[in-house]
């Protein structure tokens, strides 16, 4: 490490420091905002390229982060629901715990049950000791068991019967719909020997690729108008097609292959069409970070 | 139980002739004020019916209601009351607004309901003046339901499923049906793995950035082991930077476990299996410096990911290493489509493991998997068909609540 | 020892929370209910085990003088100060120096590493939706559609605009894409699952007898 | 890189597009004349596009977002919004309510995503107040009290003085326990706040007088940027309960909730874009919120350009493409 990136830290450090503390003491709004502009400047000159600038603000986010979801995981949930009780059972005789929350108890005594999570939370702290280390692993094996077996049924119903439930709808309908479907179904019959006979034999030229875009653009046009006007029929066909791409245990040849080629084509409208739409909300986030840095500027100048 | 219930009313009817006297002495002075300050005496609430909630735990009772005959402009809600007898004192048990014609007494309520213990019930409408009290009705007890009937679909679809798994267990073990289709993803790994060996550079592993309850991490722990023991075996760090404090003993354990795997465990430093930290955005800005600092050729996110995945994918591209990604996170899907080299869309990367190791075992669930789609899309036709003909009980079916 | 236990632990624990979704019995429920409450506590535990990890690696590194090792300094001050303080105050919104430490250094470093994200979305379109593909070119166009679709000026130039890019989003394309992976998303995690309690899959265990 | 006579002219091609485009489309945007600062701003953009064209370096992808939000938010362009049936439906669903509903309004996002989200929440607080409904305030996330009590100080007391806390709202407060809070509010309110966020018994408050539990709820409205959010509160409140549901959520987050549209959801508002749409609703119907509910409305304008920015990025990525295709055939 170059000296004058040292010097560079300790500058940074000793600015800070001054900065958010005056700020904190005498409550002095402009010198809070300029902590906020400065590291924001220093995470977005990581854009430039990396620099010593972009390396403190990281390694003090990753610091301070770090410390402040374990002191919010010990002070909301570990003193609270696991060692408090645990030691009012110890001192107390478990009275106090079981005033403190109505929780009826069943089969084991109120403090066993208490202790029951303590002792796996031990447990896995015992890899932090060499040669017991692998006692930990009954910690894991817990909490995996309990999330394998929560998740099971919970992706059963709400994604799996829930989805299934939802894409179950008429396919056909509204009024003359029959009709109307029928004949959609002659033009597509209509595209279909159109291709096989007149598009597929066709040769290099110039009046060939007019033949071929007008073949295509009608199809595409005749897909949307047929998408739009039976949606259900749509929706029940896509998501069968794109199932047909997750099947794994046939080669994607023939009719697999062309289904499923639909299928991921449906894939890929997906993702296009969700980032179009993320795009919004990036830019808003940006928008709110520039926002903060034109207070500060307004501040300054 | 169900004909009990609804003839209970019919059966308690001489009880409430005896009752009537009771609550007309309380509704008495009430009317007397009401009339004297001209408004029309507020009526009690009709066809009231206590019964056992259905498919609950067995500490409640459910008690419905009709409301009074007649215009009710003043009526501001219901009370309801309960006794042990009919001719005990009626305590107050809760009370809703006007437009509910149900009350559930559950556990929550100061007073509770205990298993097999019967009860009386009375609804009285109220208004600002006063209230008029129903008839009691009773007694009802509440019993536990072992099994919840609505929920039959789910069995239904857990027996299909570990049957057919158990059916493809016997087949795969016989060495038949071993085919998986290509998945490019996976079949890159490799292909990653000795590109950064090339360049002697890095591997870096990012698990997403849930905790061990979810399903995607616990999937992407065990494809974990796949990767490191690549890594093993071309002898190339790997680099796992963590998220969640308590995917850090997971981590370790899967990748010394590659390590293992690959007969070198001599080669595991445990010093790259970092924890960075619980913050999503401090994360991937230590991740990011991982990226540029220590110069990763080969990245895989696997897991559980969420906006963080572009950041990650575009910083990752732009230092020029392989990138695969692999997600269910349908909302981050696009973003690793774009900037990654190969994506494991959704079944595909928990498809992961049985596809490396072409394990017999774990090709059971797959096959399973792929026979239940069969089933879902025999579902969806037939489920649209009839709906379309206007039968809907299999809409109804799965609607589960 | 080491790995018949946590299978069995495992499968219990598994198997446990499968079969008391389909029993509403009181009893049922609430056990259901405390496994919940022990997960979270055994979680909470893991924190020591992560912060033992980053100071462990920082201060080999700060030791060793590796590259970058003030920086792991930084992490190390900042971590034992933040811990310390937060340990001794509590982590609530009535807290002096906590509170100011989060809202003046980790809420402006999360938005703003949040919003770089407006840049990288530039340039992953301006990348990758190039038509190379097929595939690249119907991500591009949707993208785009659905892009015009989302500004006041799609509707000038257009009035379908906005509808046909909620038509692409709500109803068409995008609904059935979403529906097809969530639906073999669910068979993937479900079997997940199934390997999971029943132990088929137990590498991740370590080895051991 | 050589610069040839088809990238001088592609350059010339795309500033004269600009030149003739953005005035255009400004128009359609403002109904305006343009002013000679855009057009210099014009310049400048295309400057930076030719730039790009010339390097392919994605730093100069940067600097073009960069300035696209900046220089509208300094020459404060407005955006121009119309409702989205889907938007609307929430709307409509408060108007339609009788006065003195009750509707419950969780906060379940978190300081990151306040640019989206709280434009929404202070949109619907202010709609809901001047209806004369009940607002019932909570957090599913615990940094989602700090945001609710954001609104209550900078809409609630301001804009309405006359409303009586306790009588016309109240702030439950966050408590924890993620989606397992909304299924034990389903059963019960008083179960898990006995207080609210200050700590006053919650009884003492009129508006909880025949308050029992969400089924209580005429509607709820969830403003979110995750998980837990709309999905869990559809999941344990709306689909057990038949409780109308809707809400807001970020845009990425939206697309997830589709599918929920509109059989379990009652309406959504996706990110920035819907909350310009209620905020839109609500000046229509309000005129006195003009120049308060305008948040969201306001910030369009560097959306508009940026998405532009973003659009003609990816047609010049394509030219790119093509001409490099082109000279590596030759």
């Amino acid at each position: 490490m170059a000296p004058r990136n040292f010097i560079i830290l300790a500058i940074i450090a000793a600015v800070i420091l001054v900065m958010l503390f005056t700020g904190a003491f005498s409550d002095f709004q402009s010198l809070k905002l300029w902590v906020g502009a400065l590291l924001t400047l220093m995470i977005f000159s990581f854009l430039y390229k990396d620099n010593p600038f972009y390396k403190f603000a990281e390694h003090l986010f990753v610091g301070v982060s770090a410390a402040y979801w374990m002191t919010k995981g010990i002070q909301t949930t570990l003193w609270p629901n696991c060692l408090r009780p645990v030691l009012l059972d110890w001192f107390q005789g478990g009275a106090a715990s079981v005033a403190a929350d109505h929780l009826p108890f069943g089969v084991l005594p109120y403090g066993v049950a208490r202790v029951i999570p303590a002792v796996f939370g031990l447990i896995l702290l015992t890899r932090l000791i060499g040669p017991i280390g692998w006692l930990s692993r009954w910690a894991m094996a817990f909490i995996i068991g309990y999330a394998a077996g929560t998740n099971f049924t919970r992706y059963l119903q709400s994604d799996f019967v829930g989805q299934i439930y939802n894409t179950l709808l008429p396919v056909v309908n509204g009024p003359g719909a029959f009709g109307v479907f029928v004949a959609y179904a002659v033009i597509a019959a209509a595209l279909i020997l159109a291709y096989r006979f007149l598009i597929a034999g066709l040769q290099r030229g110039a009046g060939a690729v007019t033949t071929r875009s007008i073949f295509w653009i009608a199809t595409v046009v005749f897909v949307l108008l047929f998408a739009t006007k039976f949606p259900n029929l749509t929706v029940v066909t896509g998501v069968i097609c794109g199932l047909i791409y997750f099947f794994f245990s046939v080669e994607h040849k023939g009719l697999f292959g062309w289904t499923s080629r639909i299928g991921i084509y449906m894939l890929m409208l997906a993702f296009g069409a969700t980032f179009g739409y993320t795009v919004m909300a990036r830019i808003s986030l940006l928008i709110g970070r520039m926002s903060d840095l034109g207070t500060w500027l307004g501040r300054v100048f | 139980m169900r004909s009990m219930q609804f003839s209970m009313p019919k059966a308690c009817a001489a009880l409430c002739l005896v009752l009537s006297a009771f609550s007309g002495s309380l509704a008495e002075p009430i009317l007397g004020d009401q009339q004297a300050a001209g408004v029309r005496a507020l009526l009690p609430p009709r066809d009231v019916q206590a019964m056992d909630t259905p498919r609950d735990g067995g500490l409640s009772l459910t008690i419905r209601w009709q409301p009074p005959s007649g215009e009710e402009a003043g009526l501001l809600g219901y009370r309801i009351y309960r006794a042990d007898s009919p001719n005990w004192e009626f305590r107050l048990v809760g009370q809703v607004d006007r437009n509910t014609m149900e009350y559930q007494n559950i556990p929550n309520d100061s007073i509770k309901v205990q298993m097999g213990k019967e009860y009386y019930y009375k609804v009285a409408a109220y208004d600002s003046l006063g209230e008029a009290m129903s008839e009691a009705v009773g007694p009802v007890k509440s019993r536990p339901t072992w099994f919840d009937i609505h929920r039959l679909p789910i069995l239904v679809a857990i027996v299909l499923f570990f049957g057919s798994v158990l059916v493809f267990f016997r087949i795969t073990k016989r060495g038949k049906g071993l085919f998986i289709r290509r998945i490019a993803g996976i079949a890159a790994m490799e292909e990653a793995v000795g590109r950064a060996t090339e360049l002697g550079r890095p591997v870096l592993y990012v698990p997403g950035i849930m905790d061990v309850d979810n399903i995607q991490t616990i999937a992407s722990m065990v494809i974990l082991v796949d990767v490191a023991k690549l890594a093993a075996q071309y002898d190339v760090p790997i680099i796992v930077p963590l998220n969640r404090a308590f995917v850090v003993p997971m981590a370790e354990e899967s990748v010394r476990q590659g390590f293992l795997n690959a007969g070198r465990p001599d080669s595991y430093d445990p010093d790259n299996v970092r924890y960075l930290s619980d913050e999503q955005f401090a994360f991937t800005a230590g991740v990011n410096g991982i990226m540029v600092r220590e110069k990763t050729a080969a990245h895989f996110f696997l897991g559980a990911f969420f906006a963080e995945s572009l950041i990650l994918s575009e910083m990752g591209f732009s230092t020029g290493a392989i990138q695969i990604a692999g997600t269910a996170n349908i909302h981050q899907l696009p973003f690793f489509v774009v900037a990654c080299d190969y994506t494991l869309i959704g079944e595909e990367f928990y498809a992961a493991t049985a596809y490396i190791s072409k394990d017999p075992q774990l090709l059971g669930p797959l096959k399973g998997a792929d026979f239940m789609k069969v089933v879902i899309m025999a579902l969806l036709v037939v489920g649209s068909l009839l709906e379309l003909f206007g039968v809907h009980w299999l809409t109804g079916l799965l609607t589960l609540s | 020892m080491k790995r018949q236990i946590p299978l069995l632990i495992t499968f219990f624990f598994g198997i446990f929370m499968i079969i008391q979704y389909f029993i509403p019995h009181h009893g049922v429920n609430e056990w259901g209910g405390r496994f919940q409450g022990w997960t979270i506590i055994v979680l909470a535990f893991a924190y020591v085990l992560g912060v033992a990890n980053v100071l462990r690696i920082s201060l080999e590194k700060v030791y060793r003088k590796e590259a970058d090792w003030p920086f792991k300094l930084v992490t190390c001050i900042s971590l034992v100060l933040m811990m310390g303080i937060g340990l001794v105050e509590g982590v609530g919104e009535d807290t002096f120096f906590v509170r100011r430490l989060y809202n003046q250094l980790y809420v402006p470093m999360g938005a703003t590493m949040y919003s770089t994200l407006a840049f990288f979305i530039a340039s992953a379109a301006y990348r990758a939706f190039r038509i190379r593909t097929w595939h690249a070119a119907l991500l591009a166009v949707t993208a785009m559609l659905v892009m015009i679709g989302r500004i006041p000026i799609g509707q000038g130039i257009w009035s379908g605009f906005p509808r046909l890019s909620d038509w692409i989003m709500f109803e068409g394309p995008n609904m059935v894409g979403q529906r097809a992976i969530l639906i073999g998303a669910a068979l993937g995690a479900i079997s997940t699952g199934l390997k999971m309690v029943f132990g088929i899959e137990r590498s991740y265990l370590g080895s051991g007898d | 890189m050589h610069l040839t006579a088809v990238h001088y002219f592609i350059i010339v091609a795309m500033a004269a597009l600009q030149i003739v485009l953005g005035p255009v489309c400004y128009n359609i945007a403002r109904r305006k004349e343009a002013n000679p600062v855009k057009w210099l701003i014009l310049g400048w953009l295309t400057g930076l596009f030719g730039l790009l064209f010339l390097t392919d370096d994605r730093r100069v992808v940067f600097l073009l977002i960069a300035l696209a939000v900046v220089v509208p938010m300094v020459f404060h362009l407005p955006g121009i919004v119309a409702t989205s049936p889907i938007v609307k439906a929430i709307f409509d669903k408060v108007e339609s309510l009788p006065p003195g509903s009750n509707i419950l309004l969780s906060y379940d996002y978190g300081p990151a995503t306040v640019p989206e989200n709280q434009p929404m929440a202070d949109a619907m607080t202010r709609h809901v107040l001047v209806k004369g409904h009940h607002l019932f305030i909570m957090a599913v996330w615990a940094t989602g009290e700090r945001q609710a009590k954001l609104t209550v100080d900078s809409v609630v007391v301001k804009e309405f003085p006359d409303k009586v806390y306790g009588q016309d709202y109240l702030l439950l407060g966050y408590k924890a326990g993620n989606q397992g809070l909304i299924n034990a509010l389903y059963q019960s309110i008083r179960g898990m706040y006995t207080t609210d966020a200050q700590g006053k018994p919650i009884d003492d408050f009129p508006m909880m007088k025949g308050v029992e539990n969400l089924r209580s709820m005429d509607l709820i409205l969830c403003v979110g940027s995750g998980k837990p959010g709309i999905k869990e509160w559809v999941q344990f409140a709306g689909d057990r309960g038949n409780i109308p549901i809707a809400g807001g959520v970020t845009a990425v987050e939206a697309t997830l909730l589709y599918p929920y549209y509109p059989r379990q959801l009652l309406g959504l508002m996706g990110g920035l874009q819907g909350a310009a749409e209620y905020e839109k609703a609500l000046i229509d119907h309000y005129p006195q919120f003009k120049m308060t509910s305008i948040t969201a409305v306001r910030y369009m304008g560097p959306q508009t350009i940026a998405h532009l920015v973003i659009i003609i990025l990816v047609v010049v990525g394509n030219a790119i493409y093509f001409v490099t295709r082109k000279q590596q055939a030759h």
